[in-house]
C-alpha cells in the first residue's frame, strides 16, 4: 500500500471531512476524534512519503493511471514531501487545539469549522503534492474558500476582512490561472514539468506572452502570501477571526503560497529563466526589504498581541520571497527552510496568543500580564517559539536566519542582510516587550518588594488540548534546529539540478 | 492597416481584456460590496472567454464525436487495420472527405454550415491529414486507428478547464453573497466606508 | 482609492495586452495549445481508450477525474462554507437586521399549477442531461444544477419551507455528501483493486465489459455523484442565502 | 597545533550544573536540600575541571565533539590554556558565590530563590561553555545562552527599577550580538568556509582584506558587548539592580569576563596577532579600550552608590584586559589573561563585602559608611585587600597581572598607552582606597572616638563573610603562587611565561 501514500496524504482529511459535514448534526461530538484521527493518519502518509522519496527519488503517481501529460500526476520531490509533512504536522497540532475553542468561538458550529478546517487542510496538502499548474488552481480555490468561511466565523472586524480577503483572493488565484491560460496558450501544456520542457524545446525564452505568465502567476501569488504592497486583507483577518482559524491559517496559508512560488520560479519556468532571462535584478529584493522593514514597524506599533503577530507574518514572508530572488543556493535553501521552520514558529506564537485569548478575553499585549507565575508551563512553549522568531540559537529560526543572511552576503545583496538583522532586532524587541510584561505585570511596583516566600499567585494553566500542542510545537522547533543539518541536507539534495551554485545573475 | 490586421486577428482577445480590466475596476475601486461582487463575477467571466477561444479552431465543431465515426470505430475493430498506411494515399483522403461531407449531410443538421466549408474548402483537409501524420500522434495509440481528425474539433481540454472555473466561481460568488449578508446583518449596511466608519467609532 | 484602483487597472490592461502581441490568431489551427499532442491525443483517442464520444465528458471524468473530484469538492465546500457563515441553529437567534422577514405565501393557483406541471419536466430533463453526457453536452454538472433549480422553482412558487418538506435540509446535505463518496468510492475501490486512484481501469474487476466499458461506466458513475453533490448544494445555497441562514421564510 | 585528546570531560563539566537544575525545581519546598544539590554539582563541576588541570598544563588539549548541526560545523568543545584558566576562575568562584547566596538572600528574605538558584546554574553552564568552546559558532550559541539565563537574575526585584534596568541590559547585549556578531561570524563563515575552530594563529589571515579585517575586527569587538567596552558599557551599572550575588559573580566574574575572553579568543583564536601585527588595525581597539579606561575611571570618582563605583571600576578592569590583548605583544596577552583571574578574585571580594554592608547595615551609599569598619572590621579588611588587588599593588595577584601588562606596553613600545596604565592606577587608587580608609578612620570624630571591640561587631551571616575571607585570601595567594596561571596563560602564546 506504500506505492499509494502520495494520494492517501489527502484521502485522509478530505474524505473525514464530508463525513464530519455529514455526521455532524447528528454526533457533534464525533467531529473532533475523526479529525484528529484523520490528520494523524494523513501525517503518516506523508512520513511513509518523504521516506520514500529520500530512498527513491522523485515520486510520479499518475491519478487515474493517465501518464502525464494526458493525466494529472502528483510529484513529489524532496520540497514538497517535506512541506507535506509540515502541513499536516501543523494542521494536526492545530486541530488539538481547536477541541475547547472552537465551540465558543464559533458559535456552536463545531461540525461545519471541523469540516472546513479538514477541507483546508486537504486543499493544501493537495496544493503541495500536485504536479499539474491546473490542479493547483482547484485546490487553491478549495483552500481559499475554506479561508473565508473560517475566517467570517469570527467576529464583526473578521467578517468584513474575509470579504476583503475573497476580493483579494479571488484576484490573486484568478491572476495565477490567467498565467496558467498564458502559458498552456504557449505550450498546449498543463502539467508543470512537461511545461518547463515545452518552453525549452519551443524556444520561449523570448516570448513576451511567458513573460507576462510569468509576472501574472508571481503577482498572483504575492497577493495570496500577502507580500508587503498587497498585504492589506491580512491584518486584519487573521487578527479577529476565531483563534483557532488563525491558528492553522497563519502558519499555513502564506507559507504554502511561497511553496507554490519555489515551485513554479524551480520546476515550471526554471532558474535559468526566472533569474536570467528575465533578470528582474534586484527588485524583488528591495521589495522583500520593504515588506521586511515594513512588516517590523507595522508590528512594533501594534497594541493588539494578534494584530502584532499578523504583522510579523508580513515580515516572514519578505524573508521568504526575498530569499528565493537572492538567486544563490543558500538563499534558496535558507527560504526553503524558513518556510518548514516559519511555520512551526507561527503556529507556536499563535497558539499562544489563543490561549492567553481564551483564558483572559483580552485581545491586547497586556492580557499576558504575570504569566509567568500563572500559567509557567505556556511561558515556556511561547518563549522557544518568541526565541524562534528572534533567531537565538539553537531554535529552528536561528538557522533559517543563518542561511538567509549567508546568502544575502553571498550574493552581495546586503540591503537584505541588514533588513533581516534589523528585524531580528524589533522581533526582539517586540517578544521582550511581552516577556516583561508576563514577568513584571503590568505596572510593576516602586522600590522593592520583597515577597516573604514563595506568591499566594495560584497556577491555573490552559486545558491538556493546549498546553500538547503549544509544547508539541516548541520541541519541533528545537528539533528541526538542532537536526537541521538532515533537513538541509535534503532541501540541498533537491536543489542540486537546478545548478543556483552558479550564481546564475 | 497592419495594426488593424492585428487587431481583427485578435479581436477575441482585446475584447476579453477589455471586460476583464472593467471586472477588476469594480472589484477594487467600488464601495458597495455587492457590486464588487458584481464586479468578480465579470473578472472570472472574462477569463472564461479567454480560455475558450483559446480552444477555438476554425472550421472546427464541439468535441463530441460524429456518430458514424463512433460506429466505424467498432468497425476497424473488427475488421483489418491496413488501411492505416493508405492515409498518405491522397485518393483515400478525397474519400474520406466525400464521406465526412455526406455525414454532416444526413445526421448531423447542426452542421450545415460546416459541411458547406468542408466542400469549398477540400484541400485543407488533405494538408491538415498529411500534417497530423508527420506529427503521428493518430496511429501512435489507437488501437482502434480511428479515422479521426483533430482539426475537426475543438479543443475539449480548454472546456474542462472552464467548466471547473464555472464552478469556482458559483462557489466563491456564494461564500462572497454569504459574507455580503452577515455584513449587512451585523451593520446594517454593505456601503464599505460606511461599515469602516462604523468600526473606526467604535462599539465592537 | 478611484485613482489607485485606475491604475492597478491600467497596468495590468497594458501587460495584458503586451502579451497578446504574441498569441497564436484566433482559431489558428496550429496553435501550440490545438496543435501539441495533449489536445490531439484526446480528440484522438478518447473513444478508443473510453468508448465515451463525448470528449468533454471524458476528459472531465476520466483524464482529469481528480481535478472534477476536487470540482465537486469545491462546491460542497461553498456550501458548508455558506452554512458556516450564514446558518443560525436553535434558538440563540440574535436580533434580526431591522428587515421586514417576509410571511408564508398563499398558494397562487396559476402559478402552482404552472409548477406543477413543469417540475416533473424539468426533474426528468435533468436525468436526461446527466445520462446522455456521455453522448452529447451535458453531465453531472450540468444536470444537478437543473434538478436543484426545480427544488428553487419550487421554493420560489410556494415557500421555503414548502419545499423543505421535500428536502429537508440534514437530507440535502447527506445527499451532497453521498455524491462525493460515490465519486470518491470509484477512486478507492480502484486503489483497493490495486490500481491508483481513479484508474477505472482495474474497474473490470466488478464492472462487466472490457477495459473501455468500465471507464465509461465509471464516468456515469462519477457523473451521477456530481449530480447529486450539485442538487442538493444548489438548493442549499438558496436556502441558506434567501433567508438569511434561519431556513425559516425565503423570498 | 597542540597534541590533542578527546575525552567527554569538558561536556560534562559544562552539564554539571545545567544537570542540578533539575533536582534544584524538584527540592523547591525545602531550601536546605535544594542547596546542597547546587553545592554538589559545584563540587563535582569544579573536580571535572581541576582533573582536566594536569593535562592542560602538560601541553595536551582536550576535545569533544558533541554535535555536528551544520554542514562543516559542529558544537564542539575543547579546552586549552585560555579556556583552563577561565573555566577555573568561573568554577571556583561558583562555589563561594552559592555560599554567598545563602547567606544573601535569606538573610533579606527574597522571593523566588529557587527561579534565582536555577537560573544561577543555567548561567554557569553557559560560562564555561563559553570557556571550552571549540569554534566561534559554539561560542556564540553559549554566549546568547548567557545573556537570556542572566536576564532573570539580573531582573530578580521585578519591580520597576529591575525592569528598567533588565530593559537596558537586554537590549544593549542582545542588539550588539545579533546585529554585530551575527553577522559578523557568517561573513568570517562564508570567507573561510572552514569549521570556524580556534586555531593557534587564527585562521582567517589569506581569507580576507585588510578593509573587511578591520571592519571584522570592529565588529567582534563590540559585538562582545559584555567586555563593557564604550560605548556599548550603559548595561553594565543598570545591571547593578540585581542582587548582590548576580553582581558579584555575573557581572564581575561571568558575564563580562565572558566578553573579554571571547574578545581575546576573536584575537588570539580567529584573527591571530601575527595577522592583526601584519594588519596594523588593532591599535583603534587599543585606543578605544585607553579611553574606556581612562573615563570610567573618572566617572566612578563620582559615583556615591558603592556598587554602582564598582561596576564602573569593572568597566575600566576590562578594558585594561582588550588592551592588554589589543597591544599584541606576548606579554601584554599574557597579562590580559592572567587579569581575568586576579581582576575576578579582586572584584568579587568587593561585591561581596558591598553586599555583606547591604545585609548587615542596608546602606548602599559610600558617604554612609564612616566609621562603619569597627561594626564590621572582616568585611572592610576584605575590601580593602580587594581593592589592593584591583589597583595591582601587593601583597596582592592584581600586581602580577599589572606588571605583565605594563611591560607589554613597553614591548610594543606605546608609551602613550604606558602613561593610561599608570594613570588609571592612580584614579583606581583615589576610588577604591578611600572607602576601606574612610571606613576604619572616619571623619566624623565622634564616630573616630568610639572604642572598638569584637563584641560590638555586627557582621554579616558566616555564609555571607565567610566566600569573602576566602577570595579575599586568594588574592594574597595568588601574588604568591601565580606561576600556574601564567603557565596557562603562556601556553596559548607558544611558551611557558
Amino acid at each position: 500500500m506504500t506505492e499509494q501514500a502520495p494520494i492517501l496524504i489527502l484521502l485522509f482529511p478530505f474524505l473525514t471531512a464530508i463525513f464530519v459535514a455529514l455526521l455532524g448534526a447528528k454526533v457533534p461530538a464525533a467531529s473532533w476524534p475523526l479529525t484528529i484521527a484523520s490528520l494523524g493518519a494523513s501525517i503518516c502518509a506523508t512520513l511513509t512519503t518523504l521516506i520514500q522519496v529520500l530512498e527513491n527519488g522523485t515520486i510520479r503517481y499518475y491519478v487515474g493511471g493517465w501518464a502525464p501529460p494526458f493525466g494529472i500526476e502528483l510529484r513529489i520531490d524532496g520540497l514538497n514531501a517535506l512541506v507535506a509533512v509540515t502541513v499536516a504536522t501543523v494542521a494536526f497540532l492545530g486541530a488539538i487545539y481547536s477541541k475547547d475553542r472552537v465551540e465558543s468561538e464559533t458559535e456552536n458550529k463545531g461540525p461545519q469549522y471541523y469540516a472546513l478546517y479538514l477541507l483546508l487542510a486537504a486543499g493544501l496538502l493537495g496544493i503541495v503534492i500536485t504536479g499539474d499548474a491546473f490542479n493547483l488552481y482547484v485546490l487553491l480555490e478549495i483552500a481559499a474558500l475554506t479561508s473565508y468561511a473560517l475566517l467570517a466565523m469570527g467576529n464583526k472586524r473578521a467578517t468584513l476582512a474575509a470579504f476583503k480577503y475573497l476580493i483579494m483572493g479571488t484576484i490573486g488565484a484568478s491572476f495565477y490561472l490567467l498565467g496558467v491560460g498564458y502559458l498552456y496558450i504557449k505550450t498546449g501544456s498543463l502539467n508543470m514539468v512537461d511545461i518547463q520542457e515545452q518552453l525549452i524545446a519551443n524556444g520561449l525564452q523570448d516570448s513576451s506572452t511567458v513573460q507576462v505568465a510569468f509576472i501574472m502567476i508571481t503577482v498572483g501569488l504575492w497577493v495570496k502570501m500577502a507580500f508587503f504592497p498587497l498585504h492589506a486583507w491580512l491584518p486584519n483577518s487573521y487578527a479577529f477571526g476565531p483563534t483557532t482559524s488563525s491558528s492553522i491559517m497563519a502558519p499555513l496559508v502564506t507559507k504554502v503560497m511561497i511553496y507554490v512560488m519555489v515551485r513554479m520560479v524551480l520546476t515550471v519556468f526554471g532558474p535559468v529563466y526566472a533569474f536570467e532571462v528575465l533578470d528582474w535584478g534586484n527588485i524583488v529584493v528591495w521589495l522583500a526589504v520593504i515588506a521586511i522593514l515594513a512588516g517590523s514597524i507595522g508590528a512594533l506599533a501594534q497594541k493588539d498581541l494578534r494584530k502584532m503577530l499578523t504583522f510579523l507574518i508580513i515580515a516572514e514572508v519578505g524573508y521568504m520571497v526575498g530569499g528565493v530572488w537572492l538567486v544563490d543556493e543558500t538563499g534558496m535553501t535558507g527560504a526553503i527552510y524558513h518556510i518548514i521552520s516559519d511555520a512551526f514558529m507561527t503556529l507556536c506564537v499563535f497558539l499562544f496568543a489563543g490561549i492567553v485569548f481564551a483564558k483572559t478575553g483580552a485581545r491586547d499585549i497586556y492580557a499576558v500580564d504575570g504569566l509567568f507565575k500563572k500559567m509557567p508551563i505556556t511561558m515556556i512553549g511561547f518563549i522557544v517559539g518568541a526565541f524562534s522568531l528572534i533567531g537565538i540559537p539553537p531554535t529552528a529560526g536561528f538557522f533559517s536566519k543563518w542561511y538567509l543572511i549567508q546568502g544575502g552576503i553571498n550574493s552581495g545583496n546586503w540591503e537584505y542582510v541588514i533588513a533581516l538583522l534589523i528585524s531580528s532586532l524589533v522581533n526582539a524587541v517586540l517578544f521582550f516587550r511581552i516577556i516583561e510584561i508576563a514577568y513584571f505585570g503590568k505596572k510593576p511596583a516602586e522600590g522593592h518588594i520583597h515577597h516573604h516566600g514563595d506568591d499566594h499567585t495560584k497556577i491555573s494553566e490552559a486545558p491538556i488540548t493546549q498546553l500538547i500542542p503549544l509544547l508539541g510545537t516548541a520541541a519541533i522547533i528545537l528539533l528541526i534546529g538542532i537536526f537541521n543539518k538532515d533537513l538541509v541536507a535534503v532541501i540541498q539534495d533537491f536543489l542540486e539540478p537546478f545548478n543556483l551554485v552558479a550564481g546564475i545573475r | 492597416m497592419v495594426a488593424i490586421e492585428a487587431l481583427a486577428d485578435k479581436f477575441n482577445y482585446w475584447v476579453y481584456i477589455v471586460i476583464m480590466m472593467i471586472g477588476l475596476y469594480a472589484m477594487v475601486s467600488k464601495n458597495n460590496l455587492i457590486k464588487k461582487l458584481i464586479g468578480m463575477s465579470v473578472f472570472q467571466t472574462a477569463i472564461i472567454l479567454f480560455y475558450v477561444s483559446i480552444g477555438y479552431k476554425d472550421e472546427a465543431t464541439i468535441p463530441i464525436l460524429y456518430h458514424d465515426q463512433v460506429h466505424g470505430a467498432h468497425h476497424a475493430e473488427e475488421g483489418d487495420h491496413s488501411d492505416e498506411g493508405a492515409h498518405h494515399d491522397e485518393t483515400h483522403a478525397m474519400e474520406a472527405i466525400a464521406k465526412e461531407a455526406t455525414h454532416h449531410g444526413n445526421d448531423h443538421a447542426v452542421d450545415a454550415d460546416h459541411a458547406e466549408v468542408d466542400e469549398h474548402e477540400a484541400d485543407h483537409v488533405i494538408d491538415a491529414h498529411v500534417m497530423h501524420n508527420e506529427s503521428d500522434h493518430a496511429f501512435e495509440a489507437g488501437h482502434g486507428g480511428l479515422d479521426i481528425d483533430p482539426n475537426q474539433f475543438e479543443n475539449p481540454l480548454v472546456h474542462v478547464l472552464m467548466l471547473t472555473a464555472i464552478v469556482v466561481g458559483v462557489a466563491t460568488l456564494g461564500v462572497g453573497l454569504a459574507i455580503t449578508q452577515k455584513l449587512y446583518g451585523e451593520f446594517g449596511t454593505i456601503e464599505e466606508h460606511e461599515i469602516i466608519e462604523q468600526l473606526r467609532t467604535g462599539n465592537d | 482609492m478611484k485613482f489607485l484602483g485606475l491604475l492597478t487597472v491600467l497596468i495590468t490592461g497594458f501587460l495584458l495586452i503586451q502579451a497578446e502581441r504574441d498569441f497564436p490568431d484566433w482559431g489558428d489551427v496550429n496553435s501550440p495549445a490545438s496543435s501539441y499532442k495533449l489536445s490531439q491525443h484526446y480528440i484522438t483517442q478518447t473513444f478508443a481508450e473510453t468508448s465515451v464520444p463525448n470528449m468533454v465528458t471524458a476528459v472531465l471524468a476520466d483524464y482529469r477525474g481528480y481535478d472534477t473530484m476536487f470540482e465537486t469538492v469545491v462546491i460542497f465546500t461553498a456550501g458548508i462554507a455558506i452554512i458556516g457563515i450564514l446558518r443560525v441553529f436553535g434558538s440563540n437567534i440574535k436580533p434580526d437586521h431591522p428587515e421586514v422577514v417576509l410571511t408564508k405565501k398563499k398558494p397562487d393557483l396559476i402559478v402552482e399549477t404552472t409548477c406543477r406541471l413543469l417540475i416533473p419536466i424539468i426533474q426528468l430533463f435533468a436525468l436526461y442531461v446527466v445520462a446522455h453526457g456521455h453522448h452529447s453536452p451535458g453531465g453531472g454538472f450540468q444536470g444537478g444544477v437543473i434538478f436543484g433549480a426545480s427544488f428553487i422553482l419550487l421554493a420560489l412558487a410556494r415557500d421555503l419551507q414548502y419545499a423543505q418538506q421535500w428536502v429537508p435540509e440534514n437530507r440535502i446535505l447527506n445527499l451532497a455528501g453521498i455524491g462525493i463518496f460515490i465519486y470518491a468510492g470509484f477512486g478507492v475501490a480502484s486503489l483497493l483493486l490495486g490500481g491508483n486512484f481513479l484508474d477505472y481501469g482495474v474497474l473490470t474487476a466488478i464492472i462487466p465489459g472490457d477495459v473501455k466499458d468500465a471507464h465509461s461506466h465509471s464516468m456515469l458513475g462519477v457523473e451521477i455523484g456530481v449530480a447529486f453533490t450539485v442538487t442538493a448544494i444548489m438548493f442549499s445555497i438558496y436556502s441558506s442565502l434567501s433567508s438569511n441562514g434561519h431556513m425559516k421564510e425565503g423570498i | 597545533m597542540n597534541p590533542a585528546i578527546t575525552s567527554s570531560t569538558p561536556l560534562l563539566a559544562c552539564l554539571a550544573s545545567l544537570a542540578a537544575v533539575l533536582p534544584i525545581l524538584l527540592l523547591r519546598k525545602s531550601p536546605n536540600l535544594r542547596e546542597s544539590a547546587t553545592f554538589v554539582a559545584g563540587f563535582i563541576k569544579f573536580g571535572l575541571v581541576v582533573s582536566m588541570l594536569p593535562t592542560i598544563l602538560g601541553g595536551t588539549q582536550i576535545e569533544y565533539t558533541l554535535w555536528q548541526i551544520l554542514p562543516n560545523l559542529s558544537i564542539a568543545f575543547r579546552v586549552d590554556g585560555l579556556g583552563m584558566l577561565f573555566g577555573l576562575v568561573a568554577s571556583s568562584l561558583w562555589i563561594l558565590t552559592s555560599l554567598y547566596t545563602i547567606g544573601y538572600m535569606r538573610g533579606l528574605k527574597e522571593h523566588s530563590q529557587t527561579r534565582f538558584v536555577a537560573f544561577f546554574a543555567v548561567s554557569l553552564s553557559a560560562t564555561i561553555g563559553v570557556a571550552f568552546s571549540a569554534n566561534l559558532f559554539t561560542l556564540y550559541l553559549f554566549y546568547e545562552m548567557l545573556s537570556l539565563a542572566t536576564y532573570p537574575l539580573v531582573t530578580h526585584h521585578q519591580d520597576k527599577e529591575a525592569r528598567t534596568g533588565g530593559r537596558t541590559y537586554l537590549s544593549y547585549l542582545l542588539s550588539t550580538s545579533i546585529g554585530f556578531v551575527l553577522p559578523a561570524m557568517i561573513f568570517v563563515f562564508l570567507k573561510t568556509g572552514s569549521s570556524m575552530e580556534f586555531a593557534e594563529g587564527g585562521f582567517l589571515a589569506g581569507h580576507v582584506s585588510g578593509k573587511e579585517a578591520l571592519i571584522l575586527l570592529l565588529l567582534f569587538t563590540f559585538g562582545f558587548a559584555k567586555s563593557g567596552l564604550m560605548p556599548f558599557h550603559s548595561w553594565l551599572p543598570a545591571a547593578m539592580v540585581a542582587p548582590t550575588p548576580v553582581s558579584a559573580l555575573l557581572h564581575a566574574v561571568a558575564v563580562v569576563k565572558v566578553g573579554v575572553f571571547c574578545v581575546i579568543r576573536v584575537f588570539t583564536g580567529v584573527f591571530g596577532l601575527e595577522f592583526l601585527k601584519t594588519m596594523d588595525i588593532a591599535t583603534i581597539i587599543a585606543w578605544a579600550a585607553a579611553f574606556t579606561i581612562v573615563v570610567s575611571s573618572l566617572i566612578a570618582l563620582t559615583q556615591d552608590n558603592l556598587k554602582r563605583r564598582l561596576a564602573f571600576s569593572t568597566i575600566g578592569q576590562l578594558s585594561y584586559i582588550i588592551l592588554g590583548v589589543a597591544l599584541l605583544s606576548d606579554r601584554a596577552v599574557i597579562g590580559s589573561m592572567a587579569h581575568i583571574a586576579m581582576h575576578a578574585v579582586g572584584k568579587i571580594t568587593l561585591f561581596m563585602c558591598a553586599g555583606a554592608i547591604f545585609v548587615a547595615s542596608g546602606k548602599k551609599y559610600i558617604s554612609q559608611m564612616d566609621g562603619l569598619g569597627k561594626k564590621m572590621p572582616i568585611t572592610f579588611a576584605a575590601f580593602t585587600i580587594g581593592s589592593l588587588s584591583v589597583i595591582g599593588l601587593p601583597p596582592t595577584g592584581g600586581l602580577i597581572s599589572k606588571f605583565y601588562l605594563v611591560t607589554g606596553a613597553m614591548d610594543a613600545g606605546q608609551t602613550a598607552l604606558l602613561i593610561v596604565f599608570l594613570v588609571s592606577t592612580m584614579l583606581n587608587a583615589a576610588y577604591l582606597l578611600p572607602i576601606g580608609y574612610r571606613a576604619f578612620f572616619p571623619k566624623d570624630p565622634e564616630l573616630a572616638r568610639q572604642p572598638f571591640s569584637w563584641k560590638n561587631t555586627e557582621e554579616a551571616s558566616l555564609p555571607c563573610v565567610l566566600p569573602l575571607c576566602i577570595t579575599a585570601g586568594l588574592a594574597l595567594v595568588l601574588f604568591i603562587k601565580p606561576q600556574f596561571l601564567l603557565n596557562l596563560a603562556g601556553l596559548m602564546v607558544g611558551h611557558g611565561g
